[in-house]
């Protein structure tokens, strides 16, 4: 059964929960962010335990460039805005908007996985610093490219997502899908906090 | 009748328990040693209190069992739907809480006392009182480095008794575990970084124990993991500083038998050298030292630390190491011998001895 | 009716259905089938395992060998037997126990069973494909990568691809059990299966992750030659043993708790007397999951993290038996006053308790740090664990398959045979390991595959080798059991124990595919029960009679899983063969675009109209 | 498919939608503070003066501040009907904790 059309004043306060569907889409992505966490968290503790096994290569104070993480830190966190822009255009019943914003999101993060690129070609480059050449590269490129590779999944999802309803416009079988991708985009922004915080800021220190 | 069977089989029970209480060289029942003894006592506390435990418990459960059967209540009676009980509730929580701090109070004051190694880290440490040994284990053999007398041993370990003895763990390979059941539990050797404990070895219940006593590796290590033993030796204070002096003064016993200096020469040419040192003062560095040192070999109990030593089973380890013990490292490496040159080499090995 | 129609559909179609199917209660039957058989290969290790321990020096199988079926008894046992056959369990009775016609993601409750079934037979394949893993269950990093051979390959992706599987099943049954409960089903009126399933998939959500990162970098160490656990490059084996840990304890927990809930399912069922302490009972569960994550270094306590950490550990550990102390009396005062019946799920039941117990106890001296580097890797810790499991879980699936078994397939298995096999089970269960405590004790370490006459050892040894033995004939005639009542037992009713008090009794055996014609209203604990007591023969419907939406069934979940299945080929043979990487990319290309195609294509189910549902009437709730 | 808001009126209409602007702005809000946090833990870094045994703390303490605005305001966190997502994520949050504690005290010794 299609779902029906809706029109602004049939569509609900909360689309992303007014099906079954809905909230079960709901609750489990929630469910799945908790998992994420402690996926990265293990990885995070990793990285910690190992952050000075260098093996006699580049150690992270020679190697970070805070302006770099400050232009990719910017580019995330404004796409993280950008998302929210278009859940609000959503809840109002503005397809068309959100779509715009969700395509400023997609631009916005695309920028951010090239500058990451940049970064990764410009250690390998530089300071001959690779996922096998110390304990401290497996844990970082694993880290960081663990999130990296969030990113570009993320950015595959909502383009795919836009795609696929470009001409169907929103009812109530997918506003539950954009929310949940936006949801997950904002996850990819919180632990991109804690990488720039403990990774690159901590980094500098030593 | 049944009565008469259950007595019976109770019985039997206990003999089994008892006759089998372990040999006292590989036992953990048979402590000699203060390490040991803190463990067993722990080791009897907790059975104690569990046993306190199964009891309780199972007297409500057979009674419960046995009193409430259908039979014996009625096919059909519907029994009240009682919803919980507040006190009692409360009562098993506190009583095991109460068991468990009994328990509790000796195993931390214990662990901390056995993880207690500061003296081995004075700098001012006397080595006829804190003795310290490397310990290195590697696939699947022991090394023995005795820093402060400048003496290497392999597979027979040698401590003084009636004094903590710190041993310094590592594995060159993979992970090992070290030990040595009668004296005490054990500690992993890791591959990262250094472990430290200490053992001790009660003087007066070491001789009745026999000849020595079994260490075995505890951590599963690749096909032979279970043929890595090695054996502890004690000696009193006096025997121990002695058997240091002559290791130190160790000179390579001059054989004069044909056979022997045959074996002297093919254990050269046949490469053993490149890994076995001969000499208990090896000076090579860790990573060189491949393989046992066999400057005691002619002393040992054991070949390879698992099979009786004799002139067949040593003979046939340097033929085919592999039947002794599977994916040993010194298979394949030496040129393959031939039964006269096997009876030389035996010849050699046997002499290498202290005197 | 639907039954009769199965009947007449050709082999092929019956094969396509199961392949395809969503409805929670035939994953349940894909679940009981493949961790069946997990369970009878890992059975076969055991016995290879007792054999060749049953007399000193002795050459059954070699060495290499030996390290292969003891690690693959473990794996099997732990990730392919005994969690299949909960979740069997859980998929079929836990829906229909909160009132529910469907869990939350039929899709990827699908998903879940194909990936860990293409898991299980990734990881068995080494059997075929030139060498087995053979550094036991735990994987311990210096020899994983020092494991010659493609073994440990088999493990590390195997085990991914099941992991996965496994998160998604949790997420899955969180998910239903918070959003699908029938109206009136409050949280504290759920059944204790549900409630254990609940935490349990809690369990599974936090302790998984770990064990997939671990995982990740052991097979990049492996295979891509990062450094994680190669001290010469910076890296420490023992993170590996923290995640593996971190993962580990948190796993006994997720494979007892679910058994827990069994027990208080059958319990008070055939005691016909409410379950005691309902709510410490919830409680109790809820404690035992959130001290399993704080504990974990006990099994680490040899690795030399310092006194102080062991010391911490060791008083976290003890403080566990608290809660589960406070189960075991309830259970035992839920029979006190109770009428009870011994049926053979009752019998595993009562039996679970003093057998549980003991290994329950020797779990506590476990937890004392200072005694354990005694016990630590002896045969002291097997028979803990032996009886944890065996008596904890493994009779715990044996009650519930017995006592869900009607439910599921409308026939009681026969109560003569089920007698006999639990009394050898049993027998054969304390013979085998009750004396392997002073085997370890006596100086025996775990994972040898012989040891030496004449120190002890040699009695002890066959003694648990016999037991084995009885274990085997045991699990044979349940065998038999099966068949013969496949054959011959005769259909059921709805209620088959006469003293049902769950939901689940309250549909006809098997039930229909949608479960409840209409939704039932819960008016307590043990809804059925309350009906039954004031005199109604079932469920008061909480909602009109009106169609019912139904998932579509898809085949895509086995190609998904499919693809992940084909790709860790090309994993494991990229450093040798050329075409490792274009097998990698095929393989994920699978997987992705077949996720892909799931994401754009609608799936909006269909519907049973409710003129479909009025004419047979003994389906679902009868109003 | 249930949807049983077909009756909903205009007035409701316009409630909603000045409730979503209200939102919207805390949400903008929350963005500039985010920026602004980010602005100090780059700044505390990047000055010689400020001390490590200060600086490190201080910027997790950042970090977590931030992280908070995403997840209530970002993430609707402090809407209703978010009780069953906080608990979960605070488990998640609690293992997270204790594996990154370990891992900082007991895998060097
Ligand atoms: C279902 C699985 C399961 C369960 C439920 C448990 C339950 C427990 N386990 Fe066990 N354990 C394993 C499976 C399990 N374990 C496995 C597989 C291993 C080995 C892994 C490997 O190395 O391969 C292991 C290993 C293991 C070790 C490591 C040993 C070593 O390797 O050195 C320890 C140490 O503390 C331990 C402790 C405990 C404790 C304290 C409990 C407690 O939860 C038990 C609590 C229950 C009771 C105590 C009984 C009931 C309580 C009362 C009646 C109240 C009164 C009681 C008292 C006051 C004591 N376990
Ligand atoms: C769920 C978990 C589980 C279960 C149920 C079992 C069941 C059994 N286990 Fe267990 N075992 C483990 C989990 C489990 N085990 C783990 C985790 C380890 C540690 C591994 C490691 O160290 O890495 C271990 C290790 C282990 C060891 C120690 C090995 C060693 O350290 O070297 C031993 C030794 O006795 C043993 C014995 C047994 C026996 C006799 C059974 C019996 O109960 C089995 C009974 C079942 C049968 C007898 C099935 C009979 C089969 C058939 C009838 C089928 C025949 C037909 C066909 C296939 C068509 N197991
Ligand atoms: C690769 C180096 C290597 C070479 C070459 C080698 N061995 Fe060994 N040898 C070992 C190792 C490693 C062991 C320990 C094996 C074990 O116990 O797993 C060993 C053990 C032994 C033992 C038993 C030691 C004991 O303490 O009980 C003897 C004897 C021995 N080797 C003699 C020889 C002789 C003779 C030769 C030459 C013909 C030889 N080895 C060549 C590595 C080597
Ligand atoms: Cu070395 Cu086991
Ligand atoms: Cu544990």
């Amino acid at each position: 059964m299609e779902p029906q059309k809706m029109t602004a004043e049939t569509f609900p306060a909360s689309p992303e929960k007014a099906t079954l569907e809905g909230k079960n889409k709901f609750v489990g992505f929630w469910l799945f962010l908790g998992g994420e966490t402690v996926l990265f968290a293990s990885l995070f503790a990793t990285y910690l335990a190992l952050k000075n096994s260098n093996a006699g290569g580049a150690k992270t104070t020679d190697m970070f460039d805070l302006t770099l993480v400050f232009i990719a830190t910017m580019l995330l966190l404004t796409s993280s805005l950008t998302s929210v822009y278009a859940m609000y255009h959503m809840k109002n019943f503005a397809f068309k908007k959100m779509q715009l914003w969700l395509g400023v999101t997609v631009l916005l993060g695309a920028s951010f996985l090239g500058v990451e690129i940049y970064e990764f070609y410009h250690y390998v480059h530089a300071y001959d610093f690779t996922i096998t050449s110390s304990a401290l590269g497996s844990s970082f490129y694993t880290l960081v490219g663990t999130h990296g590779a969030h990113v570009a999944f993320g950015l595959c999802w909502i383009t795919a997502l836009m795609i696929r309803n470009m001409r169907r416009g929103l009812d109530l079988y997918n506003a539950p899908k954009y929310y949940v991708a936006s949801l997950y985009w904002h996850f990819i922004d919180v632990v991109w906090v804690f990488i720039f915080t403990v990774v690159y800021l901590m980094g500098m220190v030593g | 009748m049944i009565r008469k069977w259950r007595v019976y089989s109770l019985f039997l029970l206990l003999t089994l328990v008892l006759a089998g209480c372990g040999e006292p060289y590989l036992s953990t029942l048979k402590p000699v040693g203060e390490v040991a003894d803190k463990q067993f006592f722990l080791t009897v506390l907790s059975t104690l209190i569990m046993v306190l435990v199964v009891i309780v418990v199972s007297i409500i459960f057979f009674y419960v069992i046995i009193k409430f059967k259908r039979s014996k209540v009625g096919e059909d009676t519907i029994p009240k739907q009682v919803e919980g009980n507040r006190n009692l509730e409360i009562t098993w929580t506190a009583i095991p809480i109460l068991l468990l701090i009994i328990l509790v109070v000796p195993v931390v004051a214990y662990t901390l006392e056995l993880g207690d190694t500061s003296a081995m880290d004075k700098k001012k440490r006397d080595p006829e009182k804190t003795l310290v040994v490397n310990v290195r284990a590697s696939l699947y053999w022991w090394e023995f480095e005795y820093p402060d007398y400048g003496i290497v041993t392999s597979q027979e370990l040698i401590v003084p008794t009636d004094q903590k003895v710190y041993f310094k763990l590592k594995a060159s390979d993979v992970k090992h575990s070290f030990w040595v059941p009668s004296a005490g539990g054990k500690i992993d050797t890791n591959t990262d970084n250094e472990n430290k404990f200490y053992l001790t070895f009660d003087s007066k219940r070491t001789k009745d124990a026999g000849e020595y006593f079994y260490g075995k590796c505890a951590e599963l290590c690749g096909p032979s993991h279970a043929l890595m033993d090695f054996k502890v030796k004690t000696l009193s204070q006096d025997e121990f500083l002695g058997w240091t002096k002559k290791m130190a003064d160790y000179k390579k016993p001059t054989s004069t038998k044909d056979l022997a200096l045959e074996g002297e020469k093919l254990f050269k040419e046949k490469n053993c050298l490149s890994c076995h040192a001969v000499e208990p003062g090896d000076e090579r560095p860790e990573a060189a030292r491949t393989a046992p040192n066999l400057a005691t070999f002619g002393e040992r109990t054991k070949v390879a630390g698992i099979k009786d030593m004799n002139k067949e089973n040593v003979k046939a380890w340097l033929k085919d190491p592999e039947s002794f013990k599977p994916g040993n490292k010194m298979t394949g490496t030496y040129p393959k011998l031939n039964d006269s040159e096997a009876d030389a080499l035996y010849e050699y090995l046997k002499g290498l001895k202290i005197e | 009716m639907v039954s009769t129609i199965a009947k007449k559909r050709g082999f092929g179609a019956v094969l396509w259905d199961y392949l395809t199917t969503v409805d929670h209660k035939k994953i349940a039957v894909l679940y009981l089938v493949a961790g069946g058989f997990f369970f009878l290969i890992g059975g076969l290790e055991a016995m290879i395992i007792r054999i060749q321990l049953a007399i000193p020096e002795n050459d059954f199988v070699s060495a290499g060998f030996y390290n292969e079926v003891m690690t693959m008894h473990g794996t099997t046992m732990i990730f392919l037997a005994a969690m299949p056959l909960l979740f069997a369990l859980m998929n079929a009775v836990v829906p229909i126990q909160i009132g529910a016609r469907d869990v939350a993601f039929p899709f990827v409750n699908s998903l879940g069973f194909w990936l860990f079934f293409f898991g299980g037979i990734f990881l068995n394949l080494g059997w075929f494909m030139g060498g087995a893993p053979d550094a036991g269950w735990t994987a311990y990093a210096s020899l994983t990568l020092n494991s010659e051979g493609h073994g440990m390959d088999f493990y590390i992706l195997g085990l991914q691809i099941a992991g996965i599987g496994t998160l998604i099943a949790g997420i899955n049954f969180l998910a239903t059990i918070i959003n699908m409960r029938t109206p009136g089903m409050t949280y504290m009126r759920m059944p204790l299966f549900t409630w254990t399933t609940f935490v349990a998939s809690a369990l599974i959500l936090f302790a998984f992750p770990p064990l997939t990162a671990g995982l990740a970098m052991l097979m990049l160490d492996r295979m891509f030659d990062t450094s994680f656990f190669n001290p010469e490059l910076g890296g420490n084996t023992i993170i590996w043993e923290h995640l593996f840990w971190i993962f580990g304890h948190p796993e006994v927990y997720i494979l007892i708790l679910p058994a827990f809930g069994i027990f208080s399912e059958i319990i008070p069922v055939f005691a016909r007397k409410r379950l005691f302490g309902y709510s410490s009972m919830v409680f109790a569960t809820v404690l035992i999951g959130f001290l399993g994550f704080m504990v974990w270094a006990h099994h680490m306590f040899t690795t030399g993290l310092g006194p102080i950490a062991n010391a911490i550990f060791a008083v976290a550990t003890m403080a566990i038996a608290v809660p589960t102390g406070i189960k075991v009396f309830n259970w035992l005062l839920t029979i006190w006053g109770g009428n009870v019946k011994f049926t053979t799920p009752m019998l595993y039941s009562v039996a679970f308790i003093p057998s549980f117990l003991l290994g329950g106890v020797t779990g506590v001296m476990l937890a004392a740090a200072a005694a354990d580097y005694q016990f630590h890797d002896t045969y002291f810790v097997v028979a803990h664990f032996h009886y944890v499991i065996i008596g904890g879980v493994v009779f715990g699936i044996l009650a519930g398959v017995h006592y869900w078994w009607p439910k599921m397939f409308g026939k009681i298995l026969n109560e003569k045979l089920g007698k006999i096999s639990f009394v050898l089970f049993f027998v054969g269960f304390h013979l085998t390991f009750f004396i392997q405590h002073f085997l370890g004790l006596w100086g025996m370490p775990r994972r040898v595959f012989t040891f030496l006459p004449n120190q002890g050892l040699d009695l002890g040894n066959l003694v648990s080798t016999i037991g084995a033995l009885f274990m085997f004939v045991a699990v044979v005639i349940l065998l038999i059991n099966v068949i013969w009542t496949t054959a011959k037992g005769e259909r059921v009713s709805g209620d088959p124990w006469g003293d049902g008090r769950t939901l689940e009794w309250a549909v006809s055996s098997p039930p229909p595919e949608y479960n409840f014609k209409q939704l039932p209203l819960v008016r307590g604990l043990d809804p059925l029960w309350i009906e039954k007591m004031d005199g109604k023969k079932g469920m008061t419907a909480s909602e009109p009679l009106d169609d019912i939406h139904m998932p579509n069934n898809s085949i895509l979940p086995v190609i998904i899983s499919f693809g992940l299945f084909v790709s860790a080929f090309g994993f494991m043979y990229r450093q040798e063969h050329s075409w490792g990487l274009p097998v990698i990319l095929i393989g994920l290309g699978i997987t992705f675009a077949t996720m892909l195609v799931r994401s754009l294509k609608d799936d909006h189910g269909y519907h049973i109209h409710k003129e479909d549902l009025t004419d047979d009437d003994d389906k679902g709730v009868k109003a | 498919m249930g949807n049983k808001n077909t009756n909903q009126s205009k007035v409701d209409l316009v409630y909603r939608k000045k409730k979503n602007a209200e939102e919207m702005k805390h949400q903008l809000i929350s963005f500039g503070l985010m920026i602004g946090l980010t602005f100090v833990a780059f700044l505390t870094i990047a000055s010689e003066d400020v001390g490590n045994w200060f600086a490190v703390p201080f910027i997790l303490l950042l970090a977590v501040i931030q992280v908070a605005f995403q997840l209530y305001y970002f993430m609707h966190m402090n809407q209703k009907g978010h009780e069953t997502p906080a608990l979960f994520l605070y488990s998640g949050v609690f293992v997270a904790f204790i594996t990154v504690l370990a891992f900082l005290t007991i895998i060097w010794w």
